[in-house]
Order: C-alpha cells, then structure tokens, then sequence
C-alpha cells in the first residue's frame, strides 16, 4: 500500500490531473519519502487541490501566492521536501511574479505546474498559456496575448532545473518528477494536462500527437539550446529535461543558514540579546 | 530641560550630526528626546531634527526652541520664530550677519582647513556642548562608533575646535540616564522580536518601517535571525505564514501602503490558525501620501481589513519601551491564539531617537511557542483544527512527529480537509471566532493618566501617549487636577472595562488623534456607545505636541 | 405558489435543465425565483437549483417542496424531508422503487433511444410542464435559444416525450410576467454599467463575480465595452483606474479575495480624486473560504479598506432591480464627486434568477460624464485639484484640451504637483473629505417594509431584502402588524434620518445578517449609537429564507 | 524653449536621471508631440517623480503598479502618446507580473526603466537587478538573488522592441527613445543609471567602461542573437536596440477598438441597450 494513500478527488471523471497525482505519489514513494518529511503546498485552483489527496504535510494557501509560502517553509525547516503542484493560472498568473523571483532565489523546493493552458476551477478562461485565438467565455472573439513560455521564462530567469511532461505520459513523468525533487534548487516541471471540460482544444489528442521524447543526443546543459528548445511549442513539442544546471542553493548561499542547522530550532542566546541592548547604552 | 533645532538641506549630515550629539548628551546624563521631520527626498529640500533634553523623562517634543544649528539659511528663516527670548543660532558666518541671537563661527572655512569639508557637523557639535557647559570627556568614545575609523581624528579634532570657539552659555542640568538606552521606535520593535525568539523577518522597503529590516538584518548572523526582502509586500507576508507554519516565529513590516498589499493573506492567517505578526508603521495617507511622515490613519483598516471573519487582535504601541514589550507580546498572542496580531506604529514613534531604561530580557514563557504536546491523541489521529472548548487546536511542526500537519485557507474540517458542510462551516466559525473570549481575559486596560476626579477626560491611542501624558501634567499643574486621559494600547478587541468606569465620571471626553476622521471615537462608540463630545484631530503629516495639546483645549474652553 | 428542486451531481446538467425550465415557466406568466446551491467542483459533488414559481412577485426562497427533480439518489437522500404533503419526486426509475412520491421515468433509457443521454434533462422538464398543467406552447421558442442548432430538434422531441409520459396534477395559477425579464443579479450589474456607459471593464475571474465579466464579454462588440482580463486582482483595479483617468466610465469585479488585493488602489481612485466603480461579489470568507457560497461578510471591510482616509460610497444592492438602477447610479456619483464607489452584492443575488419588471432606460444626466467645462480657467491655468467649495474641481480628460491633466497619489497642490507642505495638505484632506457633506444630502433612506406602528423593527441590508420583506409580509398577517424593518441599500456614508425616526418607536430591534459578527449593526452604533437588541446571523454559507425568519422570530419569543 | 519645460527637481546633484530627463524633453520636442496628447505615467521612486518634472499630462500612480494603469490610458485614448518612466524596482520588482503580461498585451506605450540596480528613493536596498554579491543595508552579508536580466526577460515574454541606453550617452540615448516612442507597440528601454547616492559600484565609470554600441553589423531582427546579446552583462555591456519586431498591437487585435475610434468617446445605443433587455423577456 502507497503510504501516501488514496483519497475521493472532486476532479472530473477523464481530468488529466488524476494520472499526474498518482505519478506524483508513486515518485514519492520510490524516492522513499516519509510522509512526515514531506510539504505539498499550492494555491487555489483544480490543480492546487492536489495536497488535499495525499498524504503528507499540506499547506493549501492563496490562489498565485504558493511559492513565497513554500519558500519560508522551506527556510524554517529545511529537512522538509517541499512541493508545489498548482495550475498555469495561479503560477503564471496570479503569481506571475513570484514565479520569476523565486526562480532567483534558487531555493531548493519542486514546482509541478499543471498546465492545462486554462483556468479550470474558475470554468474556462483564458490563462497566460491559452494559444493565441482560442475562444472562449470571456475571450469571446479570440484570446489576443501572446502566450507565456513558462520554460523560456524559467531559463531566461535563472532556474537551473527547467523541464516539461505530459500527464499522459506516466512513467516518463513520474521518473522527471523524481529527476526533479531530487535537484537541490528550485526545479520547475510545467506538465501537460488536458482540462476535460473546459480546453476543447488542447486535449489527450493534441498534446499525444505532438509530445516527442528528448533523447540522449539532447544536451540540457547547453543554455543557448535549451532556450531554443523552450520555445518550441506548436506543431512539436519536446518533454524531458530542457536545461539542467548544478549551482548553490539559497541554503547554501545564505549565511545564517550556511551554518547548518534548522532555522526554526535555532536559538538567540541571553548574552546576545544582553550585548545588543548594551549597544544602545 | 532644553530643546535645539538642527536643520538643513537632505544630504547635508543632519541625521549623523545629531546622532552623534544625542549620544553625547545622553552620556553625561541627559534624558534625550529626538524627533525627525524629513522629506521624501534623498539631496535637497529641507529637513530637520530636534533634540529636546533634560535631568527628567520628557514624553513630547516641543516648538519652543532654545537654540538652532542651521546648515543653510533656510532653517533659520523657517524656524527662527519658534526661538525663545535667549535662544541662539548657531550657523556659519557666511550665512547671515551678527545680530543678538546669532553665534557665527565660519565652520565652512574651518573645515576646509581642516582638510575635509564635511567635518562642519562636528564643529557645531563642539560648540553645541560648549554652550550647553558640557565637557569633551565622552566625545572619543562616541565617535569612535559614529564614524569611520579613517575619519575619526579629523572630526576629533573638529569637535575640539568647534568647543574652543565659543562660550559657555547654558548650565549643565545634570541628570541620571547614563546608563539609559537611547534608540528608534523601529529599533526597539525590532529589538522586541529578537528578545521573543524571531527567527524570520520578510519584508518590502518602505518608509518609515524600513529601518526594523535594516536593524534585523545588521544583526542577522549573531541573532540567527534570516531576513529576507521579499518581492513585494504580497510574497513577504505570505512568506512570513510560511515560515510561521513550518515553526519559525516570524514577523513581516511595512507602512500602510504595503499593508494595504498583504490584506488578503492576513485573513489565510485567520483561517489557517497561523500566528503572524505584522506591524504597520503608519505614514500619511491614502496612497503614497506623504510618505515620511507620521499619522495614526491606519486603525480603522487594519481593525476590518481583509473579507470575511476571522479573530485578531491590534496593539498600538506607546513609546518605545512599549514597542519593545509589546512586541514580545505579540508574538505570545499570536502563538496562544494561532491568530494574527498587528502592530500598529507610526513614523513619529518609529524615527524619534528617545531614552529609555535597559529593556529587561523577557520571561521564559514569553518565549516558548504554545505547542502543547501534552493531551495530544496518536500522531495518526491528529487533527490540526480539533474542536476545543476554547477554540484553540493543538498545534503541530510539520516534519517534528509522525503528525501530519494541515494548513488550508478555503472552509475545512478538523483535519484540514475542504468541507461543505454548512454545519462544519459554522462550528469552524464559531471555534475560530470564540478564541477571542478568552483573549479578551487578558487584554490591557488603557493607561489612566491624571486625576481621578478629572473633568475633562482626554483619550488617546498609541505614540499620542507621549504628548497627552505630557500635556495632562502642564494642565493639572495649571487647571489643578480638571484632566485625565486614557490611552489605548491594545486597541482591538477594545478593552472596555477601564473606559466605561472612567467615562461616566467625566463632563466632557475629548478624542486627541493624528487622523481627519476621528477613528477612535468611531470605535470606541460602536463597541461602548460612549460619544466623545469634542476631538482634536491634526493630520498635516507632523506629531502634534503636548503644547499644542494645551493651547488648543486652552482656546477652545475646555 | 410552487417550489420545485433539481438536483444532481456537478456536470449532469442542472444548469442547463434550470435555465430551459425557468423560462418556460416564466413564458407561461409565472414569476419565477431559482436559487442556486453549487459546490466548488466542475463534476460530481452535489449541487441543487429550487425554482420557485407562482403569480405574485415572489420576495424569497423557500424550503417547503413541491417537487424534486432528482438526477441522482443523492439528491433524494438529502432533500426528501422538506417535500410538502403531496410533494412528489421525479428520477429515473432506476433511481427508486416507486412509493407515492415518487414518479419514476425511465428517463435514461428514454433518452438512449433518442440517440442522446443527454437530453434526459428534457425529458424531466417536459414531465413537469405537463405536472403542473402547462402547454407546450413556448417549448420551440425557448428551445431555441438556449441550446446549439444541432441539439435542437432532439432536445424538442425529449420534452414532447416527457410531457407524455406524465399525468398533470397540479392547477395552473396564471400569472402575467409574460413580457418581465428573467435574469440574474450578475446580469442586472451588468446591464446597469452597460445602461451608464461602461467603456472598459477589467477583472481576474473569480466566482461568484466572474459572469459579470462573461455577460459584458458576450455583448462587448454590440455595446462597444473592452473586457480586458487582467493578470492579477491589482492590474484589474489600476487598469480601471487608468482607463478611468483617460475619460472612460470603468468599472472592475471581483469576490472579497481579489478585492482583498485592491485595496491599495481604491486609495489611488480616493487621493487622485479618480472616478471608479468596483463590485464586491461576496462570498464566504476569509482567505479562500467558500467560494461558490454566500455570505455578506465584506462591508466593515470595504466600509474601511485602504490606508488613510479618503471619501468612499458604498451601495450594497438589494435584489435585481435595485442592482441594476443603482449600479447607473454608482456611475454617476463616482464621476459627481470624483470618488471610488462600491456595489456590494453577493453569490445569493448574483447567482439567482429572477423575474423582473423590464429595465427602463437611463436619464441622460445619469450618464453624462461630470466634466464641468463651463467656468473654468484658460487651458494653461488649469488646475486638477483646484479648492472649490464643495471639494469638487472641475475634471477634464486628458487630450481633449490644451489643459494638463494630473493625477498623483502622493499628496499634492492644486496643479497635481507633489507636496510636503503642512497647510496645503490639511487643505487638501479636508477638500476631499468634503465632497461626503455634498453626498450625504443625495443618500437615499433604508426602505421601511411593514407597520408605522411596529414594535419590533428589523434590520438588514443588500440582499436580504427579499427574505426579510416576505418575512415581514407572513409575520404581520399573523401577528396584526407587530413588524417592520429598514432594509438598507445605501450603507456608507450611513443614511441615518430614517432609522433615527423609527429606532425609538420599537421595542426591540433586530439586525439580520448573513455574517457572524453584526456587521451593519457595529456601523450603526457607530454612527447612530442605537444598538439591536437581538440579531439574527447566519454564516454557513446559505441564504437565510423569510420562512426560517418567522421561525427564528417565533422561537425566539419575539 | 522646450515645450516641456523645465521644473525643479528633487534628485541629487551628479544623479542620472537628469540626464534621462533631458534627452526624454528633446526626444518629444523633435518628435514634434503636443504636451496635451502625451502622458506620462510612473509608480513610486525617484525615476517616478519624472513626470513632475515635464509640462504634459500625468498620471503617478501606485508603486509597482503605472503599466496596467497607462495601458488602460492608451486602450481609452489611443491618441495619447503613453510614455512609462519609472524605476527597476517599481518595473521589475513589486511590478514584475505587470512587466511580462503587459509585453504580452503588446500595448503601444513606451516603457523607460531608469536601471540603477538599486532601490533609489527608499535609501539602497537590492532591487531585482542588483549584482550578485553586493552589499546594502538589507543585504548585509551581500546579495544572493540571482540577477534580474531585463531585456532577456522581456524578450523572452515577446516584446516586439527591446532596447538599452546609458544616461551617460545622452545623444545616443535620445536616438533609442525616439525609436522607442515611435515603435507601434509595447517599447522597453532599460536604461543605465547611476545613482551617486546608494551604488558605489555601478557607477557612471563602471558604466562607462562597459557599455559599447550596436553597430550596424548587428542584426535586431535575429531573435536568438538577441537573446545572447540580452545575456551580456559584466565586462560588457551592448546599449542600442537589442530586438526588433513587427507585430501587430493591441489595438490592431481588438475586436472592439480594431473598428477604430477612440474607445472613451464610443456610445451604446438605446437601441442596443432595449434590445438587451428584451433578451431576457
Ligand atoms: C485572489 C483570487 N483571485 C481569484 C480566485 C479565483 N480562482 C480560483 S482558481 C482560479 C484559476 C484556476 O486556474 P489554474 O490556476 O490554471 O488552475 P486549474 O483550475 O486550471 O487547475 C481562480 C482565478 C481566487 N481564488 N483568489
Ligand atoms: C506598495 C509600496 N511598497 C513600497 C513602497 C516604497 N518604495 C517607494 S520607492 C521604492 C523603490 C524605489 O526603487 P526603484 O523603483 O528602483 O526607483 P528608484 O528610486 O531607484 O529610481 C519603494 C520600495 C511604496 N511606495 N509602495
Ligand atoms: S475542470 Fe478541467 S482541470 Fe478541472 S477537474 Fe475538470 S477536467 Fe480537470
Ligand atoms: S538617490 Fe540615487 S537615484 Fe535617487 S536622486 Fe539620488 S542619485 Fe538619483
Ligand atoms: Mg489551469
Ligand atoms: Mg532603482
């Protein structure tokens, strides 16, 4: 039995998010994971219900606001593995911001975007990754932005771990999803998922027709190509590992938390205390 | 007691001057009294300190000036009229022309002999002490830790000159407080969470509450205390609850600007049942106002800010010795209560440098984070939300036990889980909103200052304590006991008990804030019905002081 | 009166069924009220639409069934025990063993032999027009327009098939709400801002507001309003703000979460004296709490949201109509006096659809911009912020003129320009703070419901004005005119004439509320220091009924 | 005389923004611009008092937030000509999400990020652009963030003109904000700035060193030589328009403002509005 258990989803019968869940929990447990070690944390959406169904520490936040939340937790303890799985709206969106400065920070936690290229919970609007003249509720004559890259962005920000899966494609997520939470530094994997209900056109279909595996002769620690890479997304869209690099994390580039040591057991000693209100006399 | 004006243009080395003088004066003895009132500028304009001084606690600033220190001739226009009748000016002689009250000295000249032209400052510090009939025992102690060691003789040596060129004027008052503190509101706030066990501080810049993060920081590797300036207000607080929920005591600081921005996560704070603390140094409003200095317009916001409902509780701080023991107060009610607490201060507290006795190292239980291991079912049965008599679930450290730890900021069960249930819904509700009567137990009362049997009852909330406790003293001495005032620290829940015995006793209740709108009074009526029948109400951006306090109930009759 | 549910899993087509139903009903003359109670899920779950018809303007929902249209066993397990004496059930046969209530239809084999397992939801109102004795004379029209071309003629037959399958059993009423409107409170806001000249609407999507943004999208090439979804809940109002400023009426949308993210800028729409509309769909809170639920739990927020202290109206709409005049209105009065204004309605309101009476055309004064041309100064001399009496200066829109428009959220001068001084500040404050005297005198009154004579008067506000009017009607015929009640639309500024007038005369007062704290009533005592007696709150995310008000008020002895 | 006039400012003698203000004063004046059709907008810092210091129309807005509030200006007027100055923190910190949706609108407004990889007005704090290592107040024991490289950002999120100038290159300065003002979409200039009170280390030396034109050998229109010119950062430092595209802009793709007319003047017909409330009879 799969310590991280089996809970009753609100999930639409057929929702890639299913296979991404059970991917999830399987990585999980092949990397051994104790439960009790492990955070999953998220925003708001359909994609961010993901903590309530498994078995772990969970922190179910605001919509876009997951990853400063996961950084602190991350920070205060960091024998916790943290993991964020939340939607293309709350990441890209809503959060757009922290997307990109958490990035910089390098902090070591997962970020498992489910990309359904919609907002799901909200019935079907337009997300940042929603392909330029899709139609829908409120883009009623066409969505006209021009759509977010997530992995380009990612590079172009600094991640050092910047991949791409498809819900539809289990084993080889679930073996990036172990790729990618064992990476010490922020790892962002923004996964194919079809929405059932609301993305008619972005469907199982469409990303099986299109999906190809990186292969060995991919190097993803060539930059300059893996930003090529991460913008190839039409008629061809590669999964795998698009860039990888090892650099220090925020931990280790901290100086308070380069000492080793939990932060959030750590101590300010009376002498100091003592010393610092000596300093004001 | 003496009070002295040092002003200039941003970028002149007002703010290096007078530390270095205040330190001085405490030193020997004084009770010193700073207060600053700059522009959102970093070169330029005008600003100004004023250092008020004596052999006994002062609890306001004042206008009415024995001496100015003008670095250019616009302090002494703006200012000269507030001098009393033997007040001096102190200025360089290019400046202006000898008359009674001005003392030239060509500073500018000096320095420039002296090799380097920003000495002028400690020029006028010699002088300043000279007048004041102080000696030059302490002044190498404090300039070594005020400037840099390269530039440590020159301004010894300027100091020096500044003192011989002038003489003596004012007798030295003596006083006790050389052992005293002398530090910012914001210090001592930030001072207050080292002491409670802070372990992480998340904010964006902004004035005035910039200055905690500049202090934690500055300390960061001794105190084991991470600091991290987040990318906007949004990500600090929600890093802040983050790092709370994961078992770090954690704070996060702005002004109402920023504030403004973390409204939303506040109320994850509320239903997550994470502690937080989140101070709010108050700056004028609305939008970026004025944005270096002071107001109390912040209060009715932060007391209803974010939707929906959810405990919480709001300190305002008096004084700085408040600031500090409320601060570790503070993060006990949020720890006890899983709940957030606000801190409210302002930009008049926050950047006055004022004395204060060595702040006491807190209680044991202050400190201690309320886990309560202890009446814990098995680790596998635990439910993070338990419905509890009082309200309050057993907390948990992910990662500590086998306990799984749930944090969830839609409606949910006592496990953590998403719910529907209307019934559920309700009973989380009331759990959550029931730990405020036992919160309630513990609130303080306003301070009570003055006469028992005052008239006039004055009321007052967070850094109007000084001012009013001033102002209260120079109207019993005169008016022979007619006034007494309340001043709230805790402020929401409103404490209730000391007011509703006062209030009925008095003729007439005057509400004094730095507001246009009278936020107090506005509470204080919903949650007592009791009705202010006049206020004082100052929101040009600039403290008002005990003085200004008298000369108006003055005026108006009261 | 008739009182029928549908209920079902999340995606077995309620919707749909309701909105073909309710029409048909309301075709045949009914009024028609459909509630809707919805989960958080796009699948399964359980979510339930009561459609309450009859020939008389209906004020309320009801518990009391008539029918239920069960598209699961769920739905009969959860709703069977408020079914009336003679109620009766209709699923399919499947479902339930027949008893005497229950009508079973093999509805899903019915619908497999037309070709399509959809359409069993025809079938099931085809079957209830005939129950309760209606022709099939609308079916085509209506059919027509609520599903795709291609479904038509199947769906037609579905009903036909239905309507024979079943005997009638229930008299038609009658009714003459033939030519009414049948549409939600979201429709209603929408069409007001349309009805007022909305120009741009910005918003992020979040339910319960989301159609308000999805209906305007729907007309956008018609009406020539932009939508622009924003990137977040703080582009939406800034976007607002500035397409505002550019001399575009604009408006932006929300829930309490993404209005939570606002508040910053509702201060920029206040010190930049920017006219702006922005409408607080609640919703239960805080943080994400229930999010496709209601509750009216945001108004001390908005009443106070945002740092420092600038004039704000709040209107909280009442039912379908009201939404609809008063949102033209709130467009008036934010371009009058150049200030935020906020429409509170709620997921009760928004989502409920409702007959009313059609829409009559705006005034042309009520959409006429405020530009005040006359009287004004050369181009050159133009200035944004110039101190009138009233507060207001004349606006003009940027590039019409030669005349320089600014706009600053620092605090400024007349011309815009950023300023740090004492007096003009002061001015500026109470300039804007001005502008609520002129406001006040233009606030509308609470509507008394009821008895001149009443002892005990209700209060309530927004949308509980349907359910509190039906409870007021029932009670008075039972207890001889004993009750009244002042339902309030405007809610800040506080109207207070009307209250101030009736408050003695009762014996007791009760606030009703979908909140957990009294939120209209703290704000009542705070401006008026009369205080309720008693309350009645409900806070588990479901609308109270009038009839569970008669309960309530009878139980509680009153 | 300049139309736009001159005006005291509140910078600091030796600061780079006086530089910016006057080649932006002469850019508009030989762009022969009306003061009453320009605007310009800003957030909060010191390159945001900008427009207090220019005879146009204005609009100061909140911190972080001027691009969502001047592109709703231009959709309302799109004869304005709407000109964005402000700093590095305002655009790419507390604004980022703005920053990268705002490029996907691709809004005809020109975007001028006065860069002094500090943040100026609150005393010298890291902004986003800060160099790793580098000590402030807050960052005491030096920056760890991994830098913020605006242009690549902004590139890779699809701007259609991406520039950097120097203020200490005032004629070619001037040229770029030409082009930039006169680029029918959204326009970034990210310009080097020195402030002389809180960076001792990015200097106008450090700039002057550094920095060296485009010349004509360099071919904008090449997306990934651009971005590999983005990424150029340290002992050199291109200046000159890294990228250019043409694509159509918001008002272009909109169905609404695409039939042309000035959005605030537009009018729902009564006709229309009856007819509306006849749909739901
Ligand atoms: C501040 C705030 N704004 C808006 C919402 C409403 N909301 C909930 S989920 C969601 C978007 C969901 O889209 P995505 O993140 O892509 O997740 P998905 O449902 O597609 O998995 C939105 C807008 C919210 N909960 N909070
Ligand atoms: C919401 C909010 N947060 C913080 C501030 C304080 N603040 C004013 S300017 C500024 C940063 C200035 O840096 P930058 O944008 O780089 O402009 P510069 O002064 O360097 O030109 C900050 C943080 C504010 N005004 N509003
Ligand atoms: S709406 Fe889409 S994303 Fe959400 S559960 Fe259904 S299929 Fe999945
Ligand atoms: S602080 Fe820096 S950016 Fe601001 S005016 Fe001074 S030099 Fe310029
Ligand atoms: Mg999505
Ligand atoms: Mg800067």
């Amino acid at each position: 039995m799969c310590q991280f258990q089996t809970y009753e989803t609100a999930w639409c019968p057929g929702c890639g998010n299913f296979s991404i869940l059970k991917c999830l929990k399987n990585a999980l447990e092949e990397l051994g994971k104790d439960p009790s070690k492990v955070l999953m944390a998220a925003g708001i959406g359909q994609a961010a219900k993901t903590p309530q169904y498994i078995s772990a520490n969970s922190f179910c936040g605001l919509h876009g606001r997951s990853l400063p939340a996961a950084t602190a937790a991350k920070i205060a303890n960091e024998e916790l593995t943290v993991i964020v799985n939340t939607g293309d709206g709350d990441s890209y969106g809503e959060g757009g911001n922290h997307f990109i400065h958490t990035i910089r920070r390098n902090i070591d936690i997962t970020h498992f975007v489910h990309n359904n290229q919609i907002y799901g919970l909200t019935k079907g609007q337009a997300s940042p990754t929603t392909a330029e003249g899709q139609i829908t509720g409120v883009q009623t004559t066409g969505n006209n932005n021009i759509p977010f890259h997530p992995l380009l962005l990612a590079i172009a920000s600094g991640a050092g771990f910047v991949a791409r899966a498809f819900s539809g494609d289990p084993e080889h997520l679930t073996a990036i999803m172990k790729k990618a939470i064992s990476y010490k530094g922020y790892a962002l994997v923004d996964i194919l998922q079809p929405c059932v209900s609301f993305n008619k056109v972005n469907t199982f279909r469409y990303y099986k027709d299109r999906v190809y595996h990186l292969d060995d002769s991919y190097d993803p620690t060539n930059k300059m190509a893996a930003i090529e890479k991460a913008m190839e997304f039409d008629d061809t869209i590669p999964i795998g590992v698009l860039y990888h690099e090892e650099m220090p994390d925020f931990h280790a580039k901290n100086a308070v938390l380069s000492k080793g040591g939990q932060l959030y057991k750590k101590q300010c000693e009376d002498a100091v205390l003592q010393r610092l209100i000596q300093e004001f006399v | 007691m003496y009070n002295i004006l040092i002003g200039g243009a941003a970028g002149q080395g007002i703010d290096t001057t007078v530390t270095i003088l205040e330190k001085l004066l405490k030193k020997s003895g004084y009770f010193v009294y700073t207060t600053r009132d700059v522009m959102s500028r970093v070169r330029g304009g005008h600003n100004f300190s004023t250092i008020r001084f004596g052999n006994e606690i002062i609890r306001s600033h004042s206008h009415q000036l024995d001496g100015i220190i003008a670095l250019n001739s616009e302090t002494i226009e703006l200012h000269h009229a507030k001098l009393k009748e033997n007040g001096f000016i102190l200025c360089d002689s290019k400046l202006r022309e000898q008359d009674n009250k001005i003392i030239p000295l060509p500073m500018e000249e000096m320095a420039k002999e002296l090799g380097n032209p920003r000495v002028s400052g400690s020029i006028a510090i010699g002088a300043i002490l000279k007048l004041f009939g102080e000696s030059l025992d302490h002044a190498e102690d404090v300039m070594k830790v005020s400037v840099k060691q390269l530039y440590y003789e020159i301004n010894i040596k300027a100091i020096h000159l500044g003192y011989d060129k002038v003489d003596a004027r004012f007798l030295h008052k003596g006083g006790n407080f050389h052992d005293w503190m002398l530090l910012s509101g914001n210090q001592a706030i930030a001072l207050g969470a080292i002491a409670a066990g802070l372990r992480f501080y998340s904010a964006y810049p902004m004035s005035p509450s910039t200055s905690i993060m500049e202090y934690l920081a500055s300390k960061s590797l001794e105190t084991d205390v991470l600091v991290e300036q987040a990318e906007d207000e949004i990500a600090a607080i929600n890093m802040a609850i983050g790092a709370s929920y994961a078992g770090a005591r954690a704070m996060t600081g702005t002004s109402g600007g920023g504030f403004s921005l973390m409204v939303e996560a506040l109320g994850l704070s509320g239903i997550a049942e994470i502690p937080l603390v989140a101070v709010d140094v108050q700056r004028p409003g609305p939008a970026t106002g004025l944005p270096t200095r002071t107001e109390q317009s912040d209060l009715k916001f932060v007391v209803s800010a974010s939707h929906g409902e959810f405990p919480r509780m709001v300190i305002a701080v008096r004084d700085h010795a408040d600031a500090y023991y409320q601060t570790i107060r503070a993060f006990t009610m949020a720890d006890k209560y899983q709940i957030p607490v606000i801190i409210l201060s302002d930009q008049y507290l926050a950047d006055s440098n004022i004395t204060v006795k060595p702040f006491d190292l807190p209680n044991l239980q202050d400190i201690t984070p309320y886990l309560d291991n202890i009446d814990m079912e098995l680790d596998e049965d635990y439910l993070r939300y338990r419905f509890t008599e009082d309200g309050i679930s057993p907390r948990r450290i992910p990662g500590e036990t086998k306990a799984l730890v749930a944090a969830d900021s839609d409606e949910h069960d006592e496990r953590g889980w998403i719910t529907e249930s209307a019934d559920i819904r309700t009973r989380m509700m009331d759990k959550r909103l029931h730990k405020l009567n036992k919160l309630k137990e513990e609130l303080q009362e306003p301070e009570f200052i003055g006469d028992d049997n005052c008239e006039i009852l004055l009321l007052g909330w967070g850094s109007m304590y000084g001012p009013i406790k001033e102002a209260v003293k120079l109207l019993n001495k005169k008016y022979n006991g007619k006034y007494g005032a309340l001043v709230f620290g805790d402020i929401f829940p409103l404490p209730t008990a000391r007011l509703l015995e006062k209030a009925p006793l008095a003729k007439q209740i005057v509400n004094i804030e730095q507001n246009a709108t009278g936020q107090l009074a506005g509470i204080i009526r919903e949650y007592t019905g009791i009705q202010c029948n006049d206020s004082i109400l100052k929101y040009d951006g600039r403290q008002i002081s005990a003085e200004e306090i008298v000369d108006i109930l003055e005026k108006g009759g009261l």
